[in-house]
Formats: structure tokens, sequence, C-alpha cells
């Protein structure tokens, strides 16, 4: 096992970053647990929720963002409502994602390509295009759709619809995502 | 007017910050000001004698210390000018660290503000009078509130000093949470075998006299002499007729009354007596559940009852009490743990607890001593603890340890193996506190001898599976989340303040923190003390305390009393309002505003004038503020002391 | 003596023994830090403070004064701040027609526990002078400005 | 009553057509009165607030500024992702920083805040399940045990949702009471379904639906009841996938709450949409009637032997 230098590791600017953008404090957390105990996500974690929050607080930035747990967060939100110092956990797993997008890391890569391909759909049609959405996704991940057997389960509902719901201010949707573009440079 | 002024250094608290020498080197160019100087520790014997010293040598009148706050050393130090001959009034004193060297950076700035804080000294200080206080009698009874162990022992000490105690207790018996409790840690004996001797001490002791059943409904006057009403409710039993045989609760039909004793686990008779040792023993009638008094119907008992002690029209009653102290000890209550819905508190059944798992386990409880978990009667074979349930937890407000629940779980886990053998028990903790004579031991000795699991996690949620609990908790050690099924969840839900607390501290007029426990003058120096002259405390009603603790609290209250009532006189406060008969026009103003009912209207010649009762007025000021003549005055704090302080603030 | 040159604002409390002023002193021991202007006269209950102590500090050069007492039902004297909170609230309402701006005065209620509260009902209340600014000078006080005085 | 402005959600267009439909379908017979939002847009779901806040909160106050027009009570919706997004985007904009920088992506600026609502709110507290009972004295639905599933988010955090019991939600037990059907203490209501990993993490859905499932069956539900698209279909198109995983086969039809109470009313077929579920629904129906028939039938006995009594009596 590693042997870290609590003192040397620690990023205080990446603690800092944390707080400032979830608006939480970190050092708040007390290691209690209660958040790793409530997360049904705990079981693909590779690093409990509440192990998060302690390499945040010994801002162990790198360890972090490389994680799969920040994008296996559903935002169930049992964190948030369960924490006894009433941190906003998964606000916290959100900004972690936010930033490992930021500075390119991914480490549960069709999680991501589903979340842009869902993003992509909207930005394009102002709606979600659902039957768009699953087949540019299985074109990004380059997997054969491996829900195939949910075929003959849904297309003969007839919900699945072939073409996209566009809205008459699908231009004013893209604007949003260009003017947020913008502004993030 | 001659006057000297002395600045501390109190090492680097306040040296560290504040420029002790350029204070006093400024203050000489203060009015009056003829001697400075700065010292190390002003309140040291060398600092003390300093003083003493300085006033011989200079002759001076009067003195001000910068140093602490006046809360903490004033009586200190007018003690030392005492000692040198000078009236104790004629001391005034600067807080230059609470309030300056403590909360600022700067140390010019601190430095500047230490000078101008001396400086309002120094102008107060040239208006002081010698003042000397007056004389009155003391009662020498004593009122306590709340029969729990710990206004036990201060009821027992006091009467064995040999003094008149009135005890009051809300609860038909008294007692309090351990007389509940099924044995106690660290030792493991039996509760009721260590505290029923007490409670029959209490009874039977000639100087006692209880009052169960009943609250202080009002208290009014101060220090020695306080007047006490106290409303005692309707136990529609003639208790002086009662022999406590028991015949009536075989007979009554009403069974499903609130078992306020046993922690509403199971139910109990409209009348009752709480448990057989109760003291007082004897029968109360809930009115809430008799039959004959909700419907009219019934009265078995009042013809069972070989006394004839049953009274369905007895009315609550009020009585008056003069006494010269007060002991409040009244407790504390647990955390209702409703509150977590993710435990199923007061949803689920087999969530209970700690105190109704004592009942559980004590051989008196409604289940004689045998665990059947509340849903089924079933024996539980595994018991799962949680630490921490409405403590140390800001969510719902009680950020605050309890104290006692880490121990008492490991009593719990100890006793459970005792009770059932094959059984399993788990703890979730965070920490273990354990910090007593023999407690980390008796902890350790419930992992390492009885086996039971310690798990370092919080529960995240308690669900029902099947006739079972799922606890879905985390392992933090391990890493990772954890769940156990359990025949039987038991919550170490927190203390918090008894109810009622905040009220009975108004009615006191002692101050209580933000979750309604007494505040204590001195939370190292003056524990047992409060700022009320005469009021004190004992036992969990200050902050959760365990059994020890609040024993020795009720025998440190005692100690106080019996300190107090070792004089025959009292000595007043001198700082007490004065009219000036020439200006009072006898509005009567300040008499209708005093809270104490200290000024009465009197005579003089014919004209209606205003007259301080000396030893009753306690020094607020309110009359001094309410009278538009400026007629009345509160000594060492007149108006024009106050204005020369915002003068020499303002106009400089 | 003047505040502190060009750092400071003349701001004056007045707060009772038993709560508030026993606040300030768990600030203290809890070394919760504070600006530095404001000075505290002491007084037994904030049923003491007559309406025209604070008039008087405003009128002679205050840039703010901060009373502070128990919290309501919480007074060591009974029911002294009671009779505070109803003078100075009217007295609050009257401070505008003697051409003084009413948030110069504050009025409210720290217990001795509350340190944290103390210096937070501090912080705020200085910021809030400093936003305002000094106070404009009345003739009679004084011709001198005190920002331009020297320290002591 | 009120007027709404209502968000239908994206997926009320395609895999939850079925809500949407029984959704205004039981609105209109409960005299909601809904006005759409005119050309609402994706409020952003999961993905956005993934990737930022600030464009997640844009995505959404885009359709509350477009509410604003309608001058309703309140913007409610069906769906608790969407209810979450715009109601975040309510939370947060009551800063105003925060909300001078959303309107700086929008078109049209946001001035108000408006109150926005579950469709499951209104029903549950403005028509509340007295109504509904009265409404329907013979109980219809009596002998249907259903297992009531709120999913994670529709009363979580209660800071932001403030809507009935965090731990223990009621809303839609006391509708499903009301329409006569029994009720089971689902000891789940707020667990996490698996959300929207179905695709790209197949895996995850298949175990924590599996686990839902298992407890709805070991209390002996007929049924689910959710008020959730993404967790009716988690439920009941990735049922297969749940059973495989738990390797237990499940056969628990899970409906949308809005359909019962459709059901119940006598609404059309048409727009219940009960055939667009993917586990037969029947396989409860059926069940129910079975229970119904055999009340009855035991009430006719009893009936039958107390005039067989009072007969002999005689
Ligand atoms: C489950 C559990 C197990 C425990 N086990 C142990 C143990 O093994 N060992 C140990 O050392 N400690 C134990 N404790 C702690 C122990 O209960 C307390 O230390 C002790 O009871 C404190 O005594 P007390 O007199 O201060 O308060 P209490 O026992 O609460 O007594 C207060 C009394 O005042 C009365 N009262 C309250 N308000 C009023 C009022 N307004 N007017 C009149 N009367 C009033 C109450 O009715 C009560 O009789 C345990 C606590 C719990 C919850
Ligand atoms: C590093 C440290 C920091 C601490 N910090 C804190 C703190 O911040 N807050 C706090 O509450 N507590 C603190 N404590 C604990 C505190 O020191 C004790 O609670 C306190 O001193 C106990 O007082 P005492 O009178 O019982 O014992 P002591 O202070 O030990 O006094 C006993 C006295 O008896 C004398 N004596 C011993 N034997 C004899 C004899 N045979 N004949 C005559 N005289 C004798 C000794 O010389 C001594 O003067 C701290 C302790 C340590 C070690
Ligand atoms: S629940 Fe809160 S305090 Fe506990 S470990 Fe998680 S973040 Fe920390
Ligand atoms: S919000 Fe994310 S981290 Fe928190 S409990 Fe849910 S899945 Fe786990
Ligand atoms: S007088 Fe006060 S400030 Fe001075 S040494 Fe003593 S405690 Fe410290
Ligand atoms: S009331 Fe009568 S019957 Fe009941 S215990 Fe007292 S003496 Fe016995
Ligand atoms: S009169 Fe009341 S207390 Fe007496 S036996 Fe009947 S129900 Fe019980
Ligand atoms: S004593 Fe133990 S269980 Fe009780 S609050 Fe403190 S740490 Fe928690
Ligand atoms: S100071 Fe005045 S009002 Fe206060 S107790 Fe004395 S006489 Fe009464
Ligand atoms: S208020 Fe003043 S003038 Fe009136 S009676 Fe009292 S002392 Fe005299």
């Amino acid at each position: 096992m590693e042997v870290v230098d609590i003192h040397a590791s620690c990023d205080h600017e990446f603690i800092a970053k944390v707080e400032e953008e979830s608006e939480q404090k970190v050092r708040l957390c007390y290691q209690c647990g209660n958040c790793t105990a409530g997360c049904p996500y705990t079981f693909v974690y590779d690093i409990p929720v509440s192990q998060v929050m302690r390499l945040v607080q010994a801002g162990q930035k790198e360890r972090l963002l490389s994680c799969k747990s920040i994008w296996l967060c559903a935002t169930c939100e049992s964190c948030t409502t369960r924490c006894p110092n009433e941190i906003d956990v998964a606000r916290i797993m959100d900004v972690l994602r936010h930033m490992a997008r930021r500075e390119g890391y991914v480490a549960e890569k069709n999680v991501k390509k589903f979340w842009d391909t869902f993003l992509d759909s909207v930005e394009k049609h102002g709606r979600v295009f659902e039957m768009g959405l699953l087949a540019t996704y299985v074109a990004k991940t380059g997997r054969f759709w491996t829900d195939m057997e949910l075929g003959p389960k849904i297309l003969p509902k007839g919900k699945l619809s072939f073409k996209p719901h566009e809205i008459q201010g699908k231009d004013k949707v893209a604007e949003i995502f260009k003017r947020f573009r913008e502004m993030q440079q | 007017m001659k006057i000297g002024v002395f600045v501390c250094h109190c090492g680097s608290n306040i040296g560290g910050t504040v420029d002790a020498a350029r204070v006093a080197e400024a203050s000489r160019e203060f009015p009056d000001v003829v001697f400075t100087s700065d010292t190390m520790y002003a309140c040291s014997e060398p600092g003390q004698d300093g003083i003493i010293q300085a006033i011989k040598d200079n002759q001076l009148d009067g003195v001000v210390v910068s140093s602490c706050t006046p809360r903490m050393h004033e009586p200190t130090f007018r003690r030392t000018v005492e000692r040198a001959g000078l009236n104790r009034f004629m001391f005034e004193m600067a807080n230059i660290r609470e309030h300056v060297s403590w909360i600022g950076k700067d140390k010019e700035a601190n430095t500047n503000k230490a000078i101008e804080l001396t400086g309002i000294a120094v102008e107060k200080l040239r208006r002081d009078q010698p003042l000397f206080a007056k004389q009155f009698d003391i009662n020498k009874r004593v009122l306590v509130i709340g029969g729990g162990v710990a206004g036990i022992q201060a009821a027992l000490d006091c009467a064995d000093g040999d003094r008149e105690v009135v005890l009051v207790e809300r609860e038909s018996t008294i007692g309090g949470k351990m007389a509940k409790l099924d044995k106690t840690f660290p030792t493991v004996d039996c509760s009721s075998c260590i505290l029923g001797p007490k409670m029959v001490d209490v009874a039977q002791h000639p100087k006692i006299q209880l009052y169960a059943m009943a609250e202080v409904e009002e208290i009014g006057g101060y220090v020695g002499n306080y007047e006490v009403k106290i409303r005692r409710k309707a136990p529609y039993v003639n208790w002086d007729l009662c022999t406590g045989c028991g015949l009536c609760m075989e007979k009554c039909p009403s069974k499903k009354s609130t078992d306020r004793f046993n922690e509403q686990v199971g139910s109990t008779t409209a009348i009752n007596i709480p448990f057989p040792q109760a003291i007082p023993k004897k029968a109360v009638i809930d009115p809430k559940f008799c039959i004959k008094l909700t419907k009219g119907k019934c009265g078995i008992c009042a013809k069972i009852c070989p006394t004839k002690a049953i009274v369905f029209d007895q009315r609550e009653e009020i009585i008056s009490e003069s006494v010269g102290a007060i002991v409040a000890a009244t407790g504390y209550d647990l955390f209702d743990i409703s509150k977590y819905g993710e435990y199923g508190g007061g949803r689920l059944p087999d969530v209970i607890t700690g105190l109704q798992y004592e009942r559980l386990l004590s051989a008196s409880g409604p289940t004689g001593g045998h665990v059947k978990r509340p849903s089924d009667g079933k024996e539980p074979k595994t018991i799962v603890f949680v630490q921490c349930v409405g403590s140390r937890d800001k969510s719902v407000d009680r950020p605050y340890c309890s104290g006692f629940c880490c121990m008492y779980t490991a009593k719990q886990a100890i006793l459970t193996k005792d009770h059932i053998p094959d059984s399993s028990s788990y703890v979730f903790y965070m920490d273990i506190r354990s910090p007593g004579k023999m407690y980390d031991e008796f902890t350790r000795r419930a992992m390492e001898e009885y086996g039971t699991q310690y798990v370092r996690g919080r529960v995240s949620m308690i669900y029902p599976q099947g006739d079972k609990l799922m606890v879905r908790g985390a392992d933090t050690l391990m890493g990772t989340q954890v769940e156990v099924e359990a025949d039987l969840v038991v919550l170490a839900a927190g203390a918090e303040a008894a109810v009622g607390a905040p009220q009975l501290a108004e009615k006191l007029r002692i101050s209580y923190d933000k979750y309604g426990f007494f505040m204590e003058s001195h939370p190292k120096l003056r524990p047992v003390e409060t700022n009320t002259a005469g009021v004190y405390l004992a036992g969990s009603c200050q902050g959760p305390k365990d059994i020890p603790a609040s024993v020795a609290q009720g025998s440190a209250a005692a100690a106080k009393v019996l300190a107090l009532f070792a004089k025959d006189k009292l000595e007043n406060d001198p700082m007490i309002s004065l009219v000036d008969m020439k200006r009072c026009v006898g509005c009567g103003k300040c008499v209708r505003v005093c809270p104490f009912g200290a000024i009465k209207e009197i005579d003089v010649r014919g004209e209606p004038k205003a007259e301080v009762i000396e030893t009753v007025c306690q020094g607020c000021g309110l009359c001094t503020a309410t009278c538009p003549q400026g007629a009345i005055q509160l000594s060492h704090f007149t108006d024009n002391q106050i204005l020369a302080e915002v003068n020499a603030l303002c106009q400089l | 003596m003047p505040a502190l040159a060009g750092k400071e604002l003349r701001i004056v409390g007045f707060l009772c023994n038993w709560c508030s002023y026993g606040g300030a002193d768990t600030a203290g021991v809890g070394r919760f830090s504070q600006p530095t202007d404001l000075r505290i006269i002491r007084v037994p209950c904030s049923g003491r403070i007559n309406p025209l102590f604070v008039a008087k500090t405003l009128l002679s050069g205050a840039d703010g004064v901060l009373v502070s007492g128990c919290h309501p039902r919480d007074c060591h004297y009974a029911e002294g701040n009671f009779y505070a909170r109803r003078r100075l609230e009217v007295f609050k309402r009257f401070l505008p027609t003697m051409g003084i701006d009413p948030d110069r005065f504050e009025y409210t209620w720290v217990s001795a526990s509350e340190g944290q509260r103390w210096q937070k009902v501090v912080t705020t209340f200085t910021e809030q002078i400093h936003k305002l600014g000094p106070a404009p000078r009345f003739g009679f006080a004084h011709e001198q400005n005190p920002a331009t005085a020297a320290a002591c | 009553m009120s007027t709404y402005a209502y968000y239908p959600g994206c997926s009320g267009l395609g895999t939850s057509q079925e809500y949407e439909s029984s959704t205004r379908a039981v609105c209109r017979a409960l005299g909601v009165k809904l006005v759409d939002i005119p050309d609402w847009s994706c409020c952003g779901s999961t993905p956005a607030h993934t990737v930022d806040h600030l464009l997640s909160s844009a995505l959404a106050a885009r359709n509350l500024a477009l509410a604003e027009d309608l001058d309703a009570a309140a913007v409610i919706t069906p769906c608790p992702s969407c209810l979450t997004n715009l109601k975040v985007a309510v939370h947060r904009m009551s800063d105003r920083e925060f909300r001078m920088q959303v309107n700086k992506l929008l078109d049209k600026p946001v001035d108000r805040s408006t109150p926005v609502k579950s469709v499951l709110q209104v029903l549950a507290e403005d028509v509340g399940p007295e109504t509904v009972a009265e409404m329907l004295p013979h109980k219809p639905l009596a002998g249907l045990k259903v297992a009531p599933y709120y999913g994670c988010i529709m009363n979580r955090p209660p800071e932001v949702m403030q809507f009935d019991d965090h731990e223990n939600p009621m809303a839609m037990d006391n509708l499903m009471a009301a329409l006569g059907a029994e009720v089971l203490p689902f000891p789940l209501k707020v667990e996490c379904c698996g959300a929207s990993y179905g695709v790209a993490r197949k895996d995850i859905v298949a175990k924590l639906s599996g686990k839902l499932l298992q407890a709805a069956e070991d209390l002996g539900a007929h049924a689910v009841v959710t008020a959730c698209p993404l967790c009716q279909m988690n439920l009941d198109l990735r049922q297969g996938q749940a059973s495989s995983a738990a390797g237990h086969k499940f056969q628990l039809p899970v409906f949308y709450y809005t359909q019962l109470i459709g059901l119940a009313l006598g609404v059309p077929q048409s727009e219940l949409g009960l055939s667009k579920l993917c586990v037969n629904p029947r396989l409860a129906l059926d069940a129910m009637h079975a229970v119904q028939a055999e009340k009855r039938e035991q009430e006719a006995k009893k009936e039958a032997a107390k005039q067989i009594h009072k007969a002999k009596a005689a």
C-alpha cells in the first residue's frame, strides 16, 4: 500500500475550489459513514462516498478525479438527506464530476458518453429524441445495443417515435448551450 | 481624589496583543490618576500585594485594574482593596482581555482600545461612593426541585446537615430515570438495590417534606427569603389513607392506560402504583383512562379500597413554602426517536429506545426481566444497538454528546449476553466515549469477554424484511457498506433538557442554554452555582451526566446550601437604588415597575414619596430608567456615572 | 481618545451584566475575533438603560450605539429586558426626528452562552456603521474631527 | 380549482406515453385544469446537472420563464426528474447573483419565483384522497395489493422538495387506499431503482431494481405503483434483466398511480394505456378480481347462513 505524505500531498487549492463550487464546508464531515451506509451505489463504487469526503478533506485531487464513483453517483440524495452535518454530499459528487470533466478525467466512459449524447440531443432538437439518443449512443460507444432483448418488448408498444419532437424554440435552447460555452471560456 | 491604575499582562494573554506598559503610561494622563503600573499577573499574590502596597504608599482613594472580565475577578480585587483599607466599591475594572486582547489581532488598535476602556473606568471611579452592606435574616430551609438521584442526594445531604428540606417531584414517585434502570455501569449492580434505600431514607427523614405529583408554580423573593408556590396535582386518592396495598390495581378494569414508568412498553391500569419500590408508595388515578372519571361509571376501586382512600372529586391544590435556598435537579428527558424516519422510530415496534430496553431487562419490568421483543413477544437473538441517535447530530439540532449512552450501550450489550447466552449483539458507534474510572475497561469487556461486535459507522436505514429488521450501516474501518438482519434494534436515544426546563429556569431567574439545559455560573470553577444567588444546580438538568457525576453534584449543591446556611445573617449587595426625597414627586411609577416589589410608597409630611426596601432591592436599575424626575438612582450605576463613561468615550 | 484614526469608528455598546456582557466574555474566551471599534459600557440590566443615554451618546459624536440584553423571558431580573424593548422600540422610531439615522442604533439579545452569536452581532453592526460612515458632527459636541486626531 | 401550468417532460412523448395520457385524463376527471407550457423544452434531466449547475438551471428556467405568461397557480409536472430540475432551479435562483447568471443564458429572463409541484402533490393536497374516496364509495380496487414506490427524488432533499415525509412518504399510499386498494407498507419507498444507468450500466439497474421487486414480492404485492417514468421503466421494461441478475423470475406488473386512479374512475382504456405496460397488468387485475369474487361469495354464504338461521328461528 502506498504511504501518503499528508502534508506534502494535500492540495489546498483543490479543497477550496470544491468548497466554493459546492457551497459546502467539507471540514464539517466527521466521517460517520452514514452516506456510505445509505448509498445504493456503494456496491459499484471504487471509493465509498464517505471516503470520497475524506479524500476531499485531505486534498487528494488526483485520486478523486480519476475514480469511478463520481461517475456512478445517481444523485439519489440519500446521502444529502441523511448527513448528520447537513452536508449536501450529492452536490459535492456533482462538483467533482464537473471538475473531472473539465480536467479530462473519465473513469466511466460509457456513462459520460450517454450523458453527452443526451445533451447533444437536447441541444439539437430542444427536447430529447429517445430513439436518436439510443442510436447515437450505440454509434459512439461502438458497442452494439446491449439491451437488444428489450427491442421486441418496447417497439410493438409504439412508444418510441422514429422522428424527433422538434420545438419552435429549439434555436433558443441551442443558444443556451452556446452562451454557456462562451461563458465557460 | 487619588487614583491608581494597574494594567495586567496576564502572561501573554493580554501582553501578547496589547502593549500593557503603554496602557499604564497613557493612563497617567487621566484626571486624578497619580499612580500607574503594569504587572504580570495582577491576581496572583505578589500582584495583589503590589496593589496594596501602592495604595498605602500613595494614599490612593480608589483603584482601577485593567485585566480580565469583572465577572471573573471583581470579587478578588474588591477584597484586595478592602485589605488595604479602602471601601470595596472604590474599585473599577477594565476588561482588556475578553473584550480586547482575545478578540482583536491588531496590537495598535487593541492598545488604543485598552487605554480607552481604562479611561472610562477611571471616569466611573471618580464618581464612585463608598457603599455599605445591610444585614438581613435568612430562612434556613431549602427547596429541592426534582427527585431523581441528584435531587435525592442533595435533599438527604441537606437534611443530614440538619436543615429542613422541601422536595418537589412532578411524577407520583421519586427516583427519576435511575429508578427505571436495570443494572448500572460500570459495576453492573442492580439500580433499585442501590437507589431503593436512598428513596426510603427520603420518605423517613424527619427533616424532608416530600411533595410528589407537584410542580413549582411561582417563585418570589431572593436569596435567604424565597416564597414558593407549589401546585400539587390531584391523584384522586387520599394519600393520608392509602396504604399502597395495590388491591385497587388488581381490580381496575381499565387496563390500557399509558404506562409512563415502563416507558410505554405495554400498558397499565388507570389506578396505578408505578412500581413496587415507589416512594411515596401511593396509588394515583390517571383521569384520561379512568372509566369513572371519563364516563361516570365503574368506581370499583372505591368499593374495593379497604381504607376508603379514593376521592373522585379531588382537586389540585396550591401550597406555599418559604425557603432560603433552592436546588434545581430536574434531570433530562430522552430525544424523540420518531424524528428519525429512516430508523422507523415510533413506526416499527421492534425499534426501541435504550430506556425501553432497560425496562425489558429489568426483573420488575413488564416482561419480568425476560427480553421479549414488543411486536411478537419472541426472544431476540440478534440485537443491534445504534449509538448517537439524537446526539452529535446537527441536522436534528442536537450537536452535543449525551455523555452516558456509549457506556449504557456497552452495559446493555453485556446484560443481553447474560440474559440470552446464544445471542449476538452489534453496536454501531462513531466514537466510544468512556473517560471515567473503570469505564474504558468496561467497554473493552463488552468486546473482549462478551463478544459484542463493535462496528465503526453510522446506520443509514432500518426497514422490516419479513419478521426481521434490516439494518444498513457502514463499517468505515472496513471502508464499506454493511447489513445486519436484526430481531431487535435499540437506539441509544440522546438526552435532552427535561420537558418544561426553560419555563422553570424563567421562574428561577437563571439562564439556560439553547437546548434548555441550565447554565452554571462558571463551567469550571462554579459548576453547581447559578448567577442567581441562592439557586444551585445538581445533576443532568445542567447537561447530560451519569449517576456518579449526578450524585457528586447533588452533594456539591448541598455543600453550597449548607455553607450559605452556616451564616446567621446575609449581607445584601449594596448596589441598590436610593430615592432623593427632594426630587421625588410621588408619582409611583417606580413602585409599579419594580419586579421585586422593593419600593413602597410612604408619606412624608402629607406628601407621597417612594422608598426602597434595601434588603429587597436587587439592583436592576429599572426604576432609575423609569423615574421621570431622576429621583431614584441606582448606586454605583447612577445616571451621572454612565453619562461620564459616555462622555469619556465621545467627547475628547 | 478618538477612535483609531482611519481604522475605526466610534461605536458604543450598552450591555447587561448577566447575559450579553457574559456573551461578549464567552466570545473572548472562544477567541472569536471581532472588529475593534466597539467600546462596551456594562450596566446591570438592559432595563437600566435610559433611552436618553443612547441619544446622548449619538449626539455626542458616536457613530453607532448597540444595546444588548438577555433574550426575552430570560432576564436575570425577571422583566427588565421587557421594559427595555418597549422603550427602545419607541425610541428607535423617534430617532429620525432628532436627525439621526435609525440604522446607527440597534438593540439585540445575546445570552451568556452565545459567544458566536455575539461575534456575529458585533461584526454585522460594525460593518453596518462603516457602510454609513462617520456620523455627521453636531456643532456643540466638538469642533475637532475625531477622524483626523492622533491616536491617544 | 386553480389552473396549473403543465410541464409534461420529454419521456411523456415516448417511453411514458401512458403516464402522460392517464395523468391528463385523471386531472380532467378530478377537475384539475392543465394549461400546457407553450413550446416547452427539455429540463436537462440528470445529464445537465452532471455537467454544470448553471446550465442545468438555465435549461429548466427557460420553461419557468415561459410559464410566467400563463399566470397559473403553479408549474406542475408528473416526472420527478423534471420536478427536481425545476425545483432546484427555483431554489437556487432565490439567490440574486445566481439568477442573474441564469438569465444571462436565456432569451426570456425569469422574473418571479413560481411555485413548482408534482402532479402527485396537487392530487394529494389540492384534490385530496378524501375527495377521491367520496367519488368512489364502492371501492373499485378492493382486493388489489399494491406496493407504492416513490423513487429517490420525489421527496428528497426535503429542503428543496418540501413535500410529504422524506423517509416515509404517504401521498400515493393515501390515494391508493382511497381507491379501496390494500396498501402494503413498502419499506423501500425512497430507495433508488438504478436511475438513468439502464443504458450505460444495466447491471446496476438490474441489481437495484431487483431488490425493490424482491421486497414487493416478499410483501405479497400484486403490483408495484410508481410515480416516475424512469422507475417504471426500470422495474417494468427491465424486469427480465432484474430477474436474470437475481436468478429468480419476477412477475410483478408495475403501474403508474394515475393509471390505477383512472381505472377506478372509469377512464377509457385508450387513455389509461394499460396495454403499453410490459409485464401484463392482467396478472394483478385478475388477482384483484379473484379476491373480490371470493369476498362476494363469502358474503353470499354468510347471508344465506343468516337466512337459514332466521328461518330456523322462525
Ligand atoms: C437507557 C439509560 C441507561 C442508563 N444507564 C446508566 C448507568 O448504568 N449508569 C449511570 O451512571 N448512568 C446511567 N444512565 C444515566 C442516568 O439515567 C442519569 O445519570 C441520572 O438519571 C441522572 O439523574 P438526575 O437526577 O440528574 O435526573 P433524572 O433521573 O432525570 O431525575 C430528574 C427528576 O426530576 C423530575 N422533574 C423534572 N422536571 C421537573 C419539574 N419541573 N418539577 C418537578 N420535578 C421535575 C423528574 O420527574 C425526575 O424524577 C442511563 C441513562 C439512560 C437513558
Ligand atoms: C497537559 C494537561 C492539560 C490539561 N488541561 C486541562 C484543561 O484545559 N481543562 C481542564 O479542565 N483540565 C485540564 N487538565 C486536567 C487538570 O490538570 C486536572 O483536572 C486538575 O489539575 C485536577 O486538580 P486536582 O486538585 O485534583 O489535582 P492536582 O492539580 O494534581 O493537585 C494536587 C495537589 O496535591 C499536592 N499533593 C500531592 N500529594 C500530596 C501529599 N501527599 N501531601 C500534600 N500535598 C500533596 C500536589 O503537589 C498538588 O499541588 C489538564 C491536564 C494535563 C496533564
Ligand atoms: S454522512 Fe456526512 S458527516 Fe457522515 S461521512 Fe458522510 S458526509 Fe461525512
Ligand atoms: S447521491 Fe450519489 S453518493 Fe449520494 S447516496 Fe445517492 S448515489 Fe450515493
Ligand atoms: S487578573 Fe485576570 S487578566 Fe490578570 S492575571 Fe489574573 S486572570 Fe489574568
Ligand atoms: S387506594 Fe386503597 S386499594 Fe389502592 S393502594 Fe391505596 S389503600 Fe390500597
Ligand atoms: S373507577 Fe377508574 S380507577 Fe377505579 S377501578 Fe374504575 S376505571 Fe379503575
Ligand atoms: S456518549 Fe457515546 S453514544 Fe452517547 S452521544 Fe456521546 S458518543 Fe454518542
Ligand atoms: S433597582 Fe429599582 S426596580 Fe430594580 S429591584 Fe431595586 S428598587 Fe426595584
Ligand atoms: S418614579 Fe421617581 S418621582 Fe416617581 S415615585 Fe418613583 S422616585 Fe418618585
